[in-house]
């Protein structure tokens, strides 16, 4: 399986969870130890080595702030 | 009876409703839009109709129809939506039909803003549409007023067969402020008929037209001039205004609506530093107190006429006609949402009499 | 002798104003014909356009309303709605409700608003002298299209029965001319069948009548109901497009 | 004469808009004069809310209120706007529970409230906005604690009257952070 | 050059197309179809846009976006068309657009008459719209005037980036007058660029809007603030009018378009009669020449002011603030395609000097 | 490690004003990638509409013009005829295109517009806080219809789609959705099809995406997808509702 | 063959001969003789015994101003 | 100072428009101010049409004719419409092919002209209107022969070129009828 890696541009999440709802590797989350300037809880990845780069997340993320890299 | 709390715009449907209204057409735009939510839920609760329609010109040909029909009917909407609506009512001036025109106005031109604004004045009071006629125009300055002018809007419209027209800026319709209900509700089963209308001839009258054609020069005139002499009268009857403190005044504001608020403000804070300000509010803008407000500018004590207006100055036309010369006029005001500060109008009022 | 044709109670004395020859004449004759037949002549209200017919409001013998240009529909809507018990036509040309008016009739049919429309499509602007309308057919010449209808500027004319059609709310168009008698008779026959299904509460009807305008075709008006046949009739298929009573039959 | 100008200010959902009808409400039993007026427009799709009272024995100016003598922060970007524009010797109310800053400026009474903890602590996040009303009247008296009390009771009635007792304590707890 | 006889409406095609137009816009109606009819045969002989609209509404918001994309535009109509047409109109005034704007005038109210009229002044030079807008208004006075101003509106229009209106009775529009062609044709290539339009950013600009929404308040305010500004420098410089007899004159007509000439015929009967009557005739309406009026009304000459007007009496709003009360002022007019005649303008004129 | 997804150089850096989760925003992105792949953002003027989408005009890379409500498609078709090679589009939610619009966008069709359409239909006014749309569903509720649309007050919702297919100037009609990444892929590809029909110079093309309303649907963004899927599928049918490049092979 | 009688309200006729082309026994024609205050030749038939009272004529008159009567 | 207003009514296709405009041309080729107005409108599908023509040395007031110092009436209804208006001592010109009625007026000079018959003896019924137009010329002596007979030339060029000469003996024979 190809390795992916996804950034975030986290300031600009406004925490919709659309991504977190296509990832099939279900590794997106919400962060709700934190809170950006615009109020949300941003989503993230942690365990970036479960990530196959498929691109879903970036894909369907309404504000464009995802960018998939992939081996 | 006790106060509540209303928002404005709510308040004007509820009041249409009080006042016999059981026909509603709009279509939605800030910062009106409550209006025909409102409607939406409570017409059908008084077995009246509401409908939202494809557009601001639907729904003002379909108020002229249910006019002609024999309805009580309403229409509401803002400024750029107010705009599509002037053929129409062009038609009904023209068809001499009764109807209530709403306009909680935003900021313009074009889209604009969604914010408050006095801006269209001119419209209301000139006639956005073609040809020689006039609305009735009230221009209420908070939100217990607006419900206390609706009914009257209606008689109004009833009695001279002619459109009404309320506007008020945005602020109005959004806010919330504590409103008396005075007068008993309508019951529109006791309104008199209306003979004019087209109900079907029932096999017994003579087919009734409604409509506004007058090919003939000479028939077009006459209507024009029959009409005209109509305005005449109302000009003669139904003005309306306010005043507050103009009596020995040094210097009168003019204002309506909001604006007239800021006014009396200004006026005291001018009193503090030993100013003798008053305020003059007209309460209907067509007609226009021209009168009154000549008597209030041409005492000896009055040394400058102010006008205050959410806008660049359009009612400052009427002001000037009005004071014709006898004192210097001047405006002060702000467009497009803002609202001028009692700090702005002081200043304005000081340099309009050179201090 | 027996009467076997006369002019129809549903019409004023007044003379009609059409040119010579003119289809408009007709048509009213078939709405008058069918309100006086079923009797509903007392309960209808009619709304005139804007159009050359802008005098219908003198001429059928029933309350009438006119309409600015175009908004005939949302007129009909408000009596409509109004007086649900009466019976509400609207009148109008290919001018008033297939340009201006697109918006008026397309959501009248998609309220399902009760009440018929007739609409008579002479592929021009007949009252303003001959210019071009949306069903003006391509290669048409008219006083804004000199050289005719240009496919490429203005696309290909619009069919707006099978274009409603397509809309829940309507549950009567049918297409129909009145070229002929026997045409004539088909006409009467669908506006009858739309305002009994308006009288049934069924929703929007519409009924197009294919007509000619010999002033603006510069024909005479036997030339023009030739030319209706050769040219239109291809063009605006007649036919019935929607008809929810068979679709309920079913 | 009495003339408050009230900003309250935050996110989408904090229950801003229903803290100033609580107020007008309770204003208007009182026999005040009050208006209110939200903030409205295609900004609120970005998440923000705001809204307007004034309070007063005269006759409102203007519902408009520009230079609050008021302000109550629930976010860090309200703060952050609308703290200049409060009138010297004027109250700022931040919501300590979310905004971490302290206020930058020194003329105007600063009151931090931890809406979030104490709600949470009565078991009810959705009467963090409640605390802060706690909080704004005991530090202006421009309303009675008992008005606004009673102004609940008419708004929780029925299934929902159980709901009176801890917006009650919230207002309570509020107005001890003062 | 010599003299050929012209249809007005064939002629305000043929000099727009002399003035640069090469886009046109429109739908018919009458009295003005002369004008898309041209346009459809002419302007693809000069490889212009013609193109006939769905509506009125759709026709405005075509100029609108040809505008915005460069080209020198223009749309016509008559009354009721022009109404449908003032929410377009005040977001072209708000995007800041040149275009130019003919309304061939006819009877109003609602469908009135097609026989000529000047019914819509207040909505022209009070902006039928919503907001705070201008657009700079012509009042030619017959087919020869048409012409020769329509280069200076297309100019207008594009120095000030607004839409210039050209209005006049449908009578103009339809009768045939002698035209000289004074002005040599403008070649659209020739023009000025227009460094504000939209047309696409090569890889090379930053992506331009055109657009009228400022929807924060001070945004708005500022806006509002600088568009009033640009028409108070409009009111400044582009002020026009024509005088004929009015100094020293006993009394002054005012009047624009059409009924000034029934003025001129008007105070040459008076004069047999020993009246000296001069003729006031603004040519813009927007900005209208207040303070050249005032000048001639203030002389110690004159007596009255009378307003001569094909409607009930608009333009005499202007005239009474132009005058400031210092001299009587009254109208005498016909509505709806009558035109008052020479006969009726002089017993106005000996009334209002009460003899 | 290679890019595989970033954002589009067809967006600028503006941030979004949309509500959470709202899919206005992947179509911008489809929108901006088919411009960016096609090389056309230098040579592109979009047209923004009154709607959530009236700060369109900010986020598109290339030269925007906003209209006013509904008349998108005639300010296009202004700009379209003066710059014939220019690539324009409308961006238009279903009140601004199936209401207020509806006029414009028929002719807009009929005229054969060389221009492309994105038609976001949303079955709600989004921006004006969440009244009956034409395209809102019957039962389903909005501001203006509290207790759910009334099928015999307002008829069933409007499918515009059908209905601009009839018309012979549409040269390319798709509807399509964005609930999932193989819808998104779908979509695009609809609206790369529909900007490359234009380019070729063969008539009007719209592409209809059902879109989500999370806000004034009362759902969150995640729920609102599945409504779209259960509701709104079942009454506007995904599909090919015209191509004419599909007639011309045949 | 039934017998029919057709009578015109001439005066306001138009003259535009729908009647004639739709008549099957080819009987009416436009009365070049006479002009009506419209200024049209107004239609007539001259050998009513022919008339069958098919009403053809009048279903097609614009103007509604044929009367067909039968036995 | 002349100031002739022309009203020339009849039916349409009678070549009443055109009789205007053959006028207006003539007069402005001779270096007099000139106005055609039509009348137009949905009157007009009644089959009627009118126009007016005013030619003057002065200024002209308005090119509407109310009363006309000439009336060229072509049908009856149009005498019968327009008689009562034309000022007293103007012309009226008959067109008596189809008019049968005399002048009920005596304060006015009747030329009653057989244009149709003319025409049909000329051979071509479309040149009625000239005949007409002969009248006028000759009785009013507003135009020059020799000016309209060139206008005539400008307009029938090339393969028409032919109808001058008709169209000459038309004005001829109508200028010898009064
Ligand atoms: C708002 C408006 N625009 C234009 C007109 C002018 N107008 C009158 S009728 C008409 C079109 C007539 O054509 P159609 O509807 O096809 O009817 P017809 O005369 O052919 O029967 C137009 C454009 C008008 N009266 N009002
Ligand atoms: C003439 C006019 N009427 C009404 C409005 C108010 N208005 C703004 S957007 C809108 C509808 C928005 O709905 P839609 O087009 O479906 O777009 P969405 O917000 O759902 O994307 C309305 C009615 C306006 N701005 N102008
Ligand atoms: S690229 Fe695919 S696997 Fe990786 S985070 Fe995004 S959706 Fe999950
Ligand atoms: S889809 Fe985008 S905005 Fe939504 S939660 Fe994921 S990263 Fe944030
Ligand atoms: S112009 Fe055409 S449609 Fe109108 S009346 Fe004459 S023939 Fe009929
Ligand atoms: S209101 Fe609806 S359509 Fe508008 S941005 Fe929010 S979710 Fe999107
Ligand atoms: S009734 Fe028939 S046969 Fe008799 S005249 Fe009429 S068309 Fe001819
Ligand atoms: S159809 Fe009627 S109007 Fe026409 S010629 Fe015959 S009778 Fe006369
Ligand atoms: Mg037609
Ligand atoms: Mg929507």
């Amino acid at each position: 399986m190809a390795s992916g890696k996804v950034t975030f541009r986290q300031e600009r999440c406004k925490g919709c969870s659309l991504c977190v709802s296509v990832c099939p590797a279900k590794i997106i989350f919400l962060d709700e130890s934190t809170t950006n300037i615009k109020g949300y809880h941003p989503a993230t990845v942690t365990e970036m080595d479960r990530c196959i780069g498929c691109a879903n997340c970036a894909r369907i993320c309404p504000d464009s702030i995802i960018t998939v890299e992939r081996n | 009876m006790a106060k509540e709390l209303w928002k404005g715009n709510e308040a004007i449907a509820e009041a249409a409703i009080r006042a016999g209204c059981r026909c509603y057409f709009g279509y939605p735009i800030t910062p009106q839009s409550e209006i025909p939510e409102y409607m939406s839920l409570h017409m059908p609760k008084v077995g009246g109709i509401f409908l939202q329609s494809e557009s601001e010109v639907a729904a003002i040909n379909m108020v002229y129809g249910a006019s002609g029909a024999g309805a009580r009917v309403m229409t509401s909407s803002s400024s750029p939506g107010i705009s599509l609506k002037q053929e129409g009512i062009s038609y009904i001036c023209s068809a001499e039909l009764p109807a209530v025109i709403v306009n909680v106005m935003r900021g313009g031109p074009g889209l604009g803003t969604i914010q408050p604004s006095q801006g269209d004045y001119f419209q209301a009071t000139r006639g956005g549409g073609h040809g020689d006629y006039r609305v009735i125009v009230f221009a209420p300055a908070n939100i217990q007023e607006v419900v206390d002018l609706m009914q009257d809007s209606f008689e109004l419209a009833d009695k001279y067969r002619m459109p009404v027209m309320m506007i008020m800026d945005g602020m109005i319709g959004q806010m919330m402020e504590p409103v008396e209900w005075k007068k008993p509700p309508v019951n529109p089963e006791d309104l008199p008929a209306k003979p004019w209308a087209t109900t079907g001839t029932k096999g017994i009258h003579e087919p009734k037209a409604i409509h506004s054609l007058f090919i003939d020069p000479n028939e077009s005139n006459d209507h024009n001039m029959r009409l005209d002499a109509k305005y005449q009268r109302i000009m003669a009857d139904e003005q309306r205004y306010e005043t507050s403190e103009t009596e020995d005044a040094e210097l009168i504001f003019v204002a309506f609506g909001t604006p007239a608020r800021l006014a009396r403000a200004a006026a005291r804070l001018l009193e503090e530093e030993g100013i003798k300000a008053g305020v003059f509010r007209p309460i209907t803008i067509w007609p226009y107190p021209y009168d009154a407000l000549y008597q209030a500018a041409a005492q000896d004590s009055v040394k400058a006429v102010v006008t205050v207006e959410m806008n660049t100055g359009q009612m400052i036309d009427d002001v000037r006609i009005a004071v014709r010369g006898c004192k210097p006029v001047s405006f002060v005001g702000q467009a497009g949402g803002r609202v001028p500060t009692p700090q702005e109008v002081v200043a304005a009022a000081k340099s309009a009499l050179g201090r | 002798m027996a009467i076997v044709y006369q002019k129809s109670k549903g019409l004023t004395d007044v003379e009609l104003h059409y040119c010579p020859g003119c289809t408009h004449g007709i048509v009213h004759k078939l709405v008058a014909e069918t309100l006086e037949e079923l009797d509903v002549l007392g309960n209808t209200i009619g709304v005139a356009p804007v159009g050359c017919s802008v005098f219908a409001y003198k001429y059928f013998n029933c309350d009438m309303h006119e309409a600015a240009h175009g908004r005939a529909p949302a007129v009909a809507t408000g009596i409509k709605r109004v007086l649900p018990e009466h019976i509400v036509f609207t009148y109008q040309g290919d001018g008033d409700l297939a340009a201006i008016g697109t918006a008026e009739i397309v959501h009248a049919a998609m309220r399902g608003e009760k009440f018929t429309t007739i609409f008579i499509n002479n592929a021009i602007y007949g009252m303003t002298g001959g210019q071009m309308a949306p069903t003006t057919l391509v290669g048409q010449r008219a006083t804004t299209a000199p050289l005719g209808r240009d496919r490429e500027h203005y696309g290909s004319p619009i069919r707006m029965s099978e274009m409603l059609a397509t809309i829940d709310g309507a549950a009567y168009i049918e297409r129909v001319t009145v070229t002929t008698p026997a045409n004539i008779i088909k006409a009467k026959r669908a506006i009858k069948k739309a305002f009994q299904l308006q009288i049934a509460g069924k929703g929007f009807t519409m009924i197009e009548v294919l007509s000619t305008c010999p002033t603006n075709w510069g024909l005479t008006p036997v030339e023009a109901l030739e030319w209706l046949n050769n040219n239109m009739v291809p063009a605006f298929p007649l036919g019935v497009f929607r008809d929810i009573t068979a679709e309920e039959a079913k | 004469m009495a003339y408050n100008e009230i900003l309250i200010a935050g996110f989408g959902g904090q229950g801003v808009m229903s803290m100033g009808t609580t107020m007008a409400e309770a204003a208007l039993s009182e026999g005040l004069n009050v208006s209110w007026l939200p903030s409205y427009g295609p900004e609120m799709r970005g998440g923000t809310a705001n809204c307007s009272v004034v309070i007063a024995d005269s006759e409102i100016i203007s519902p408009i209120v520009l230079q609050p003598s008021e302000l109550i922060a629930m976010n860090l970007p309200s703060l952050d706007k609308f703290e200049p524009a409060v009138k010297s010797g004027g109250y700022i109310f931040v919501n300590n529970s979310i905004i971490k800053r302290k206020l930058a400026r020194t003329d105007v009474k600063a009151i931090y409230v931890p809406t979030l903890d104490i709600a949470a602590e009565l078991g009810n996040m959705r009467v963090a906005n409640m605390v802060m009303l706690g909080s704004y009247i005991e530090a202006t008296g421009v309303l009675k604690f008992d008005t606004v009390v009673n102004m609940l009771r008419n708004v929780f009635t029925g299934k929902k009257a159980h709901l009176v007792e801890i917006n009650r304590q919230a207002l309570q707890r509020g107005a001890a952070c003062v």
